[in-house]
């Protein structure tokens, strides 16, 4: 009877039903604000819904429909789904998935209904908009994630960002060569994680403070770079050649998701490959074990033989290169142009998705995208006309952020070592 | 494969851990290791498995001189290591801790988690265990984390293992079971170093003694030697090994645990149905093998669970839904299981931990500010008082050694005024000189009228301590017997068997 | 490489030490592509030629303003010159301060006291009255619009503030002038004048998100865009191209076409706004020691706003639509016709 | 080394006398850290910082484009530059050597001063809450709306300064705190984590005080158009220490000072402080201990919102008085956690890496008007000071410098680290 030693892991422990009522409650406030919403601001006329490009194989075009009856009928179907919640948590089950994601999608569905009335709303450019504003967030979050799964915190990503878009612009303006550039971005973004990676691993600075140095480093240089140099060549040095849009033949025709997704340029794509890759390797490698064992554990991986310092040392290095590839995205694709300042604070958005995301790729990823729908939705609300000022508008993805890290993700934990210096003893 | 320590010094600052040690273990021999806390048998161990540097001194492998500039090239010479605070990745899995460093990869690129997996079971399976490939580790129990670093060192073909203060944390059983295996990896030939502060262990397995005292060797002892021999040898003076009691005088009023239920946000019943009384005088041991419900048990009281039903009344007073400062408040003192995590802040001075839990009280605090003086004077008369081996205090609680952690913890629960004392393996990891201190120090809590309940999977501590003992199997009370109770008969009710059958 | 060493020079000719013209920038900074950027070429092009020195402080935070003034007071300026409402304030300050200097403040009266008086005696507003010029803007692009059978026209900002929303609503009124007089149903995307809202980025970055913003006014069918605010036309230029369809920009501050050549084609006219031409003046008349504090209103009459040339587009106009500008300018001129816009200075 | 007072973590070797003169407590705090390395580290920022000066300089581009012919006019140039650049630093942030007189001389020193005095009350937030254990990224949102909510609630009174100045003052602490309690409250309620919380609240902030300023009836300046508010009424403005001469020294700076000595008495002396320290340190451990670690997050928030309110008064009661916008925050936000970090979370290293900090600032306007360095320069050199001054090791490597107990303090650091991790 050996197995006395390790009840846990042998018998199934008992366990009594319980109420998790955090959905039904969500669903039910959520359900009555949008029934004030449509009560107290009825709208009538008719929204037209634009499901499909141009030159769409599968022409789907623009459909019509009105926009009352359509909205009551939403409503009905959330209530009904709020109920539905509501029934699970009274009969302690857990609702499926598939409600969350169809109350998601149906909640989205009234409400651009209710704001289209008599407007049109093109449901592949807010798609595909939402997927190109989270390009930049997406990579500069891999790149966070990877640094702290490693232990070393990258408070840097907006700095990587802007001297990516800074050397994309110059390196692929002087090259012709977009491809150029975005290796540029890539050694820009290494450039600044080799000063974060050597202060902070060699050298034992904060972590904090050498990325928040480093952000304000890059502002200045790239600042004074674009006066002295791009701004008087602005023709030969900040003209960069960008990448375009190149359509996959076969998957972009499929319905809807096609144009949003395989209608994009290589350095999506290139994400589409650097997101699966950070998953794939962070989970399924060796280098991804050894990755996570160092910012977990770095004495445990030490007295396995891997050397911690090295392994830190180089991946804050690559995480350097694929946030500066995200800042390829900003002269390469968005805009042809370096302007100064021009990321915005989107690294500190990609900060914030990295923990949203709980320091996962996917997770991050999807964090990073909404964050570019609630930004694009903002946009397409504004266009549509409401009587709301723009700065609330505004104001909106940030605080869809707050409301879901509030409301949804709650407590994480990141890796336990991250932020910390290691020294052998 | 024969080790060789000679003239090993190894110095922190002005401090030496280690002064010239010389140290030979024979191939197929269990050499144990003794010494009291912060002897520097750990250091020692660190310095062979190339974790330290050391300033003097040399390895020998097969009297071939051995240069270690990292773990890596001790692994490679043969040396393997189950450390006193694990070396394992607490959100991996069992597979992926083991593979960790040595990974196989396939083909593909990808991990080759399954040539780990057959590893845990090949090692498992030679030592008549089973452990769970795919659990994460820190969901295991911590006799099982233990298991998974030995099978790690064994995956990995070790002839020379270390073992530092495996069993502190192991119930009987599982001591067993460890010695079994220590015996049957020495007649493999294997070379094993064994730290311990538990003699009966030592005396069992080990082939040959070394003891350490202030970083020196002080000399070898015979397995033979008698309890009281060896501790005397560590710790430089006569130790008394055995509890002094009276009869306990138990008198009414005190804890009442009634219908007790903990459950985990997620519905898994951890302490089931639970009742007990403890009564002002007496001391009640709660045993059990570690993950039966005790932690929660103890948790609950102090109101740091969170889903718990039933009722915990202190001389009427309902503690459950209280908050901690109410229940401080009440009067229960506790000294938590893990002194690092629960017990402690590292980075602040003992006088500062010392009044952690009462950080408004008027003595200590006037007008918000914290008296200094009165801080330093109450920390003085406190290290005096439990022996606690520092330098002043103002020294980081964080740099104690772990004997003298707990210590700081136990001086600052018996310091108030206290109507119940909770306290959770007290002398984990303790040396046998400050075991005797804080058994007599509880023991006196009791005469002094408060109710005390000790938890411990230790049942030498169980049956010194106990006027009554209740042991615990998943989650529930499965008896409450008398403190003369058989050991074997505890040790199958620790099983499940109902006290009855038992 | 070795060029040659100038010789070294003693004497040459003396240029009149006294007069130092100063600019100061407000948080935008020299390369904003807007106000700051047009306000240094003009201090430039005056310093050049008149061939003196002159020092220009670039302020990176409101905290600056009165810092920067006032170093540049003790530097020895006789002419200092504000770019922007935003160090009115500070302007005023110092100018009561230092009652010897010179100064002048580009797009603000300095009069915040709204007694109708600049606050020092010794300040010259630059002011624009760009609504005159957007309006002719809006009547142009809504002239194209309904050429085309669109009918609709957008516009979007950076941030909504006065000096970028004039715009908006001088473009507005344009088109409301055109429907009116002819008829027709061109609609704007993007802004109302009315209930002072609309489309804007959040800020002066151009970058993906304010692409978007453009996309999401080019989604709503328009076939000509103003955007408004420093280099975000970049932004509206590359959804632009990216879409492939027939939509023209029409820029502003400076004449688009002309600054960026490579946009020439997408650009159907600019609404301008001289500020480097009023920098320049105030400069030189200063420098002759003609300096006047009289208000200078940028105007369609002394042409300090105006609606640019078409370029290549002049051919492809609508039937009749210059002489309409030009009589429309003239109504403005002649005060027949005000263009009022809230957010006028 | 002797100059060197222990570090913050190291072990204290008391063992006699443990019984510290509160003075010489401050003082410690105050030279923590080695003032060698501290020195060495401004030289070498300082060395770096002048290459790159002359880098920049175009007269120094210009002789060295015919180096070959007359190097002596490249290495005059670059002196030049480099001198010159320093000079006027020194000029800008210390004593003006051009003034007439004494008293006109000292006058930047009262400018370094007054530039801190914002950053060192932000950075005081930030330091609180990183001893708290969070990492308080949302300064410049609470000073933001400390701002909006001090003019929201009293620039409308028109009280005799006594009373307006102390209501416009706790109005903005309050408005400050609120801003940060809404952080605290939600991580202390939800779990979220504060870094999404503050950056979000930033971005909020930052259009809510736009909006409030660009409409009328609520912030805006009566009668203007422009998104700027009413100019803080003459009753709430701090009175200058030393008379209009010296305009950016007033009554802030004390408040200040103040303020450095109750977070320092808070965190190190209170009985508060060794709660939060607790939590900040070990939150199990301070839990079990009866400590409530929620409400303590909460505590922490509002007292880092309060300090930003003070830097936000700094601003709209001392150094913008005609009106604020969005911008009115001047980046300290984000300053304050350089500041902060740089001081080691503790109160008077706050207080002279905001000082610092200052210097750098006052000396800026000069070094661009005097020698043409450009803003940006000087944020690089600025950048590189913060970067050199945290990294004693690299210093002491450069100068061949023995180890010295700052050193043992990151070991000690890291050993807490590796214990922490070890559970
Ligand atoms: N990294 C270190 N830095 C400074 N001092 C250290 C360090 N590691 C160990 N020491 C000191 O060395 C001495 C020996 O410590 P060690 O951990 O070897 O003791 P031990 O014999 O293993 O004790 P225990 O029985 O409690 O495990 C202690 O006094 C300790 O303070
Ligand atoms: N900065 C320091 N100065 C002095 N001693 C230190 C310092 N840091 C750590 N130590 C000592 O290092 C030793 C080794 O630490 P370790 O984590 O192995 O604990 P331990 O002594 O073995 O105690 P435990 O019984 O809890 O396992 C401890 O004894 C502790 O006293
Ligand atoms: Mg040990
Ligand atoms: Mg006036």
């Amino acid at each position: 009877m050996t197995n006395t030693t390790a009840p846990a892991s042998v018998e199934a422990p008992t366990v009594v039903r319980v109420r998790r009522p955090k959905l039904a409650i969500t669903l039910g406030v959520l359900t009555v604000l949008l029934a004030a919403l449509f009560i107290l601001a009825a709208r009538e006329g008719w929204t037209t819904f634009r499901l499909s490009g141009a030159d769409a194989l599968i022409p789907l075009g623009e459909v019509s429909i009105p926009t009352a009856p359509f909205v009551w009928g939403t409503l009905a179907l959330l209530v009904a789904l709020t109920a539905w919640a509501v029934a699970d948590t009274l009969a302690y089950r857990r609702s499926p998935l598939w409600l969350s994601i169809a109350y998601g999608i149906l909640a989205l569905f009234g409400f651009l209904t209710w704001a289209g009335a008599d407007g049109l709303v093109p449901v592949i450019s807010l798609l595909s908009g939402a997927l190109s504003i989270s390009v930049p967030i997406v990579f500069g979050a891999l790149g966070g994630v990877i640094g702290e799964r490693v232990g070393v915190v990258n408070v840097a990503i907006e700095g990587q960002l802007l001297f990516g878009a800074f050397s994309a612009a110059l390196l692929s303006s002087i090259t012709g060569n977009p491809f150029v550039g975005l290796l540029g971005a890539m050694i820009g973004g290494v450039l600044v994680s080799l000063v974060l990676a050597v202060f902070a691993i060699k050298y034992l600075v904060e972590q904090v403070i050498v990325g928040v140095v480093l952000n304000v480093l890059v502002t200045g240089l790239t600042g004074f770079l674009f006066g002295i140099l791009l701004v008087p060549n602005e023709l030969e040095l900040n003209r960069p050649a960008t990448f375009d849009r190149l359509p996959i033949p076969g998957l972009v025709e499929i319905p809807l998701l096609g144009p949003v997704l395989f209608n994009q340029s290589f350095l999506v794509y290139f994400m589409y490959f650097a997101v699966a890759a950070v998953a794939w390797g962070l989970y399924r490698t060796r280098w991804g074990l050894r990755v996570r064992a160092v910012g977990e554990h770095p004495q445990a991986a030490d007295t396995v033989g891997i050397r911690v310092n090295p392994m830190r040392f180089w991946n804050v290095n690559l995480a350097g290169a694929i946030a500066g590839a995200g800042g390829a995205y900003f002269t390469l694709v968005s805009v042809p142009q370096f302007n100064e300042e021009m990321t915005g604070g989107l690294g500190f958005i990609a900060l914030a998705a990295v923990i949203f995301g709980r320091w996962d790729p996917i997770r991050a990823t999807l964090a990073a995208l909404l964050f570019g729908f609630a930004t694009n939705l903002q946009n397409l609300l504004s266009v549509l006309g409401t009587p709301i000022p723009s700065q609330f508008m505004l104001m909106l993805p940030y605080v869809v952020t707050i409301l879901a890290v509030a409301g949804f993700v709650g407590q994480s934990r990141g890796p336990a070592a991250a932020g910390k210096p290691y020294i052998k003893g | 494969m024969k080790l060789e320590l000679r003239g090993i010094t190894k110095r922190f600052g002005s401090l030496v851990a280690n002064d010239h040690i010389d140290l030979t273990v024979e191939p197929g021999e269990i050499h144990a290791l003794l010494g009291e806390n912060g002897a520097g048998k750990s250091t020692l161990m660190n310095v062979l498995y190339g974790l330290y540097q050391a300033d003097e001194g040399e390895i020998l492998l097969d009297d071939v001189p051995q240069r270690f500039r990292g773990p890596g090239d001790a692994m490679a010479a043969g040396i393997g290591m189950v450390h006193q605070h694990f070396m394992l990745i607490p959100v991996f899995t069992v597979a992926e801790n083991v593979a960790l460093g040595h990974e196989k990869v396939r083909r593909s690129g990808a991990l080759d988690l399954d040539a780990a997996r057959a590893e845990v079971r090949g090692v498992a399976d030679r030592f008549g265990f089973h452990v769970d490939p795919d659990a994460i580790v820190e969901d295991l129990p911590v006799g099982v984390q233990q298991r998974v670093e030995i099978i790690k060192a064994l995956a990995r073909d070790a002839r020379v293992l270390v073992f530092d203060e495996p069993t502190a944390v192991l119930t009987p059983q599982e001591t067993d079971e460890l010695m079994a295996m220590m015996r049957q990896l020495r007649d493999e030939g294997v070379g094993i170093v064994f730290i311990t502060h538990k003699l009966r262990e030592v005396r069992e397995v080990a082939d040959r003694i070394t003891v350490i005292r202030r970083g020196k060797v002080v000399g070898e002892a015979s397995p033979t030697s008698t309890n009281a021999e060896l501790a005397s040898l560590m710790v430089g003076r006569a130790v008394e090994l055995t509890v002094h009691k009276e009869p306990a005088r138990p008198r009414p009023g005190g804890l009442v645990v009634e219908g007790l239920r903990v459950l985990t946000p997620e519905g898994v019943v951890l302490v089931d149905d639970v009742s007990f009384t403890v009564q002002p005088g007496e001391i009640l041991a709660i045993a059990g093998v570690q993950g039966n419900g005790q932690t929660e048990l103890t948790e609950a009281i102090m109101g740091l669970e969170t889903r718990v039903t039933g009722s915990i009344a202190l001389d009427g007073q309902e503690l459950v839904g209280a908050s901690v400062r109410r229940i401080l408040d009440a009067g229960v003192g506790f000294v938590p299981e893990d002194r690092k995590i629960d017990g402690l802040v590292g980075g602040m001075s003992i006088a500062e931990n010392l009044v952690l839990d009462r950080s408004d009280a008027p003595e200590f605090v006037t007008a918000g500010t914290l008296r200094r003086g009165a801080l330093d004077d109450f920390a003085r008369e406190r290290i005096e008082e439990f022996d606690i081996r520092a330098q002043g205090p103002l020294t980081p609680a964080g740099t104690l050694s772990g004997g003298n952690q707990q210590k700081v913890v136990v001086a600052r629960e018996m310091s108030r005024d206290l109507k119940v004392l909770l306290a959770a393996q007290p002398t984990r990891g303790v040396d046998v000189g400050s075991i005797e201190f804080i058994h007599s120090r509880i023991v006196a809590a009791r005469d002094a009228g408060v109710a005390v309940i000790v938890v411990s999977t230790e049942l030498d501590e169980v049956v010194a301590l106990a006027d009554r003992i209740a042991v615990m199997y998943r989650g529930r009370i499965v008896g409450i017997v008398p403190s003369d109770t058989p050991r074997d008969v505890l040790g199958l009710m620790m099983a499940g068997a109902q006290e009855a059958a038992a | 490489g070795c060029g040659s060493a100038p010789e070294e020079t003693t004497g040459g000719t003396e240029v009149d030490s006294d007069f130092h013209p100063c600019l100061i920038s407000d948080e935008g900074g020299w390369n904003d592509r807007s106000f700051n950027q047009s306000a240094k070429e003009g201090m430039d092009r005056a310093i050049e030629e008149l061939g003196i020195e002159g020092t220009e402080m670039e302020s990176t935070n409101a905290n600056d303003y009165a810092p920067n003034l006032e170093t540049l007071v003790s530097e020895g300026c006789s002419l200092i010159i504000s770019v922007g409402f935003n160090l009115s304030a500070a302007t005023v300050e110092s100018a009561l301060a230092n009652p010897d200097v010179d100064y002048a403040i580009i797009d603000d009266w300095a009069d915040n006291d709204f007694d109708g008086e600049t606050d020092a005696p010794n300040i010259k507003p630059l002011v624009f009255d760009t609504a005159q010029a957007a309006y002719l803007g809006g009547y142009a692009a809504a002239a194209w619009s309904a050429q085309s059978g669109v009918n609709k026209v957008g516009t979007f900002g950076g941030a909504q503030i006065p000096s970028v929303a004039v715009f908006m609503d001088g473009y507005q009124l344009g088109v409301e002038k055109y429907n009116e007089d002819k008829g027709a149903n061109v609609e704007v995307v993007g802004w109302d004048v009315e209930s002072q809202t609309g489309s804007f980025t959040g800020g002066f970055e151009a970058n993906d998100v304010a692409r978007q913003t453009a996309q999401g006014i080019l989604d709503q069918g328009v076939d000509v865009i103003l955007p408004v605010g420093g280099p975000i036309y970049t932004s509206a230029a590359a959804a632009i191209q990216d879409s492939g369809d027939d939509v023209l920009m029409i820029g502003v501050d400076s004449d688009l076409a002309v600054k960026e050549p490579d946009l020439a084609d997408l650009v159907y006219v600019s609404i301008q706004k001289a500020i480097d031409q009023a920098v320049f003046d105030a400069t030189t008349t200063a420098a002759t020691g003609e300096f006047d504090v009289e208000p200078y209103v940028g105007t369609l009459e002394n042409e300090g706003v105006t609606l640019s040339s078409f370029h290549d587009f002049e051919s492809q106009l609508p039937e009749g639509l210059t002489d309409e500008l030009a009589a429309l300018q003239e109504q403005i001129i002649a005060g027949d016709i005000v263009v009022e816009s809230p957010n006028s200075p | 080394m002797s100059e060197t007072t222990p570090a913050p973590q190291a072990p204290q070797p008391h063992t006699a006398t443990p019984e510290v003169p509160r003075g010489n407590a401050v003082l410690r705090d105050i030279l923590r850290g080695s003032v060698v390395t501290s020195i060495l580290a401004l030289l070498v920022a300082m060395v770096v910082g002048g290459i790159l000066i002359a880098l920049t300089n175009e007269d120094v581009r210009t002789a060295s484009g015919y180096f070959f012919a007359r190097p002596a006019d490249t290495f005059r140039a670059i002196w030049d530059a480099v001198y010159g650049g320093y000079e006027a630093l020194f000029r800008g942030a210390i004593y003006n050597s051009r003034a007439d007189d004494f008293l006109t001389a000292i006058r930047p020193l009262t400018n370094t001063l007054g530039n801190a005095a914002p950053l060192i009350a932000a950075g005081l937030g930030v330091a609180l809450a990183f001893r708290v254990g969070m990492f308080n990224i949302g300064a410049q949102g609470q000073i933001l709306f400390g701002a909006a909510f001090s003019a929201l609630m009293t620039f409308r009174l028109d009280l005799p300064l006594a009373l307006q100045l102390p209501l416009t003052l706790i109005a903005g602490l309050v408005g400050g705190a609120i801003w940060a309690g809404i952080a605290g409250i939600l991580k202390a309620r939800t779990g979220a984590h504060e870094v999404i919380l503050t950056i979000m609240l930033n971005y909020i902030a930052v259009y809510l005080v736009d909006w409030m300023v660009s409409t009328a009836g609520v912030l805006q300046k009566p009668g203007s158009n422009q998104p700027i508010s009413a100019a803080t009424p003459s009753g709430a403005l701090f009175p200058d220490l030393f008379g209009p001469a010296y305009p950016n020294l007033d009554v802030g700076f004390l408040l200040v000072i103040a303020a450095t000595v109750f977070v320092w008495w808070l965190i190190e002396r209170s009985s508060l402080g060794l709660r939060m320290r607790a939590v900040g340190e070990n939150p199990h451990a301070a839990r079990a201990a009866g400590i409530s670690v929620q409400r303590i997050y909460v505590y922490a928030m509002l007292f880092a919102g309060g300090l930003a309110g003070l830097a936000a008064m700094n601003q709209i009661q001392g150094a913008v008085t005609s009106g604020f916008d969005s911008h009115i925050d001047a980046g300290f936000g984000f300053d304050a956690i350089t500041v902060a970090l740089l001081g080691r979370s503790r109160a008077w290293g706050t207080f002279v890496a905001g000082l610092l900090f200052g210097a750098l600032k006052a000396g800026s306007y000069t070094m661009q008007a005097s020698e043409g360095i450009p803003v940006d320069i000087v944020l690089v050199v600025q950048a590189l000071v913060v970067l050199f001054v945290a990294a004693p090791p690299l210093i002491r490597t450069m100068f061949f410098l023995p180890k010295d107990e700052s050193e043992k303090s990151a070991r000690a650091r890291a050993k807490a680290a590796r214990k922490a991790v070890a559970r």
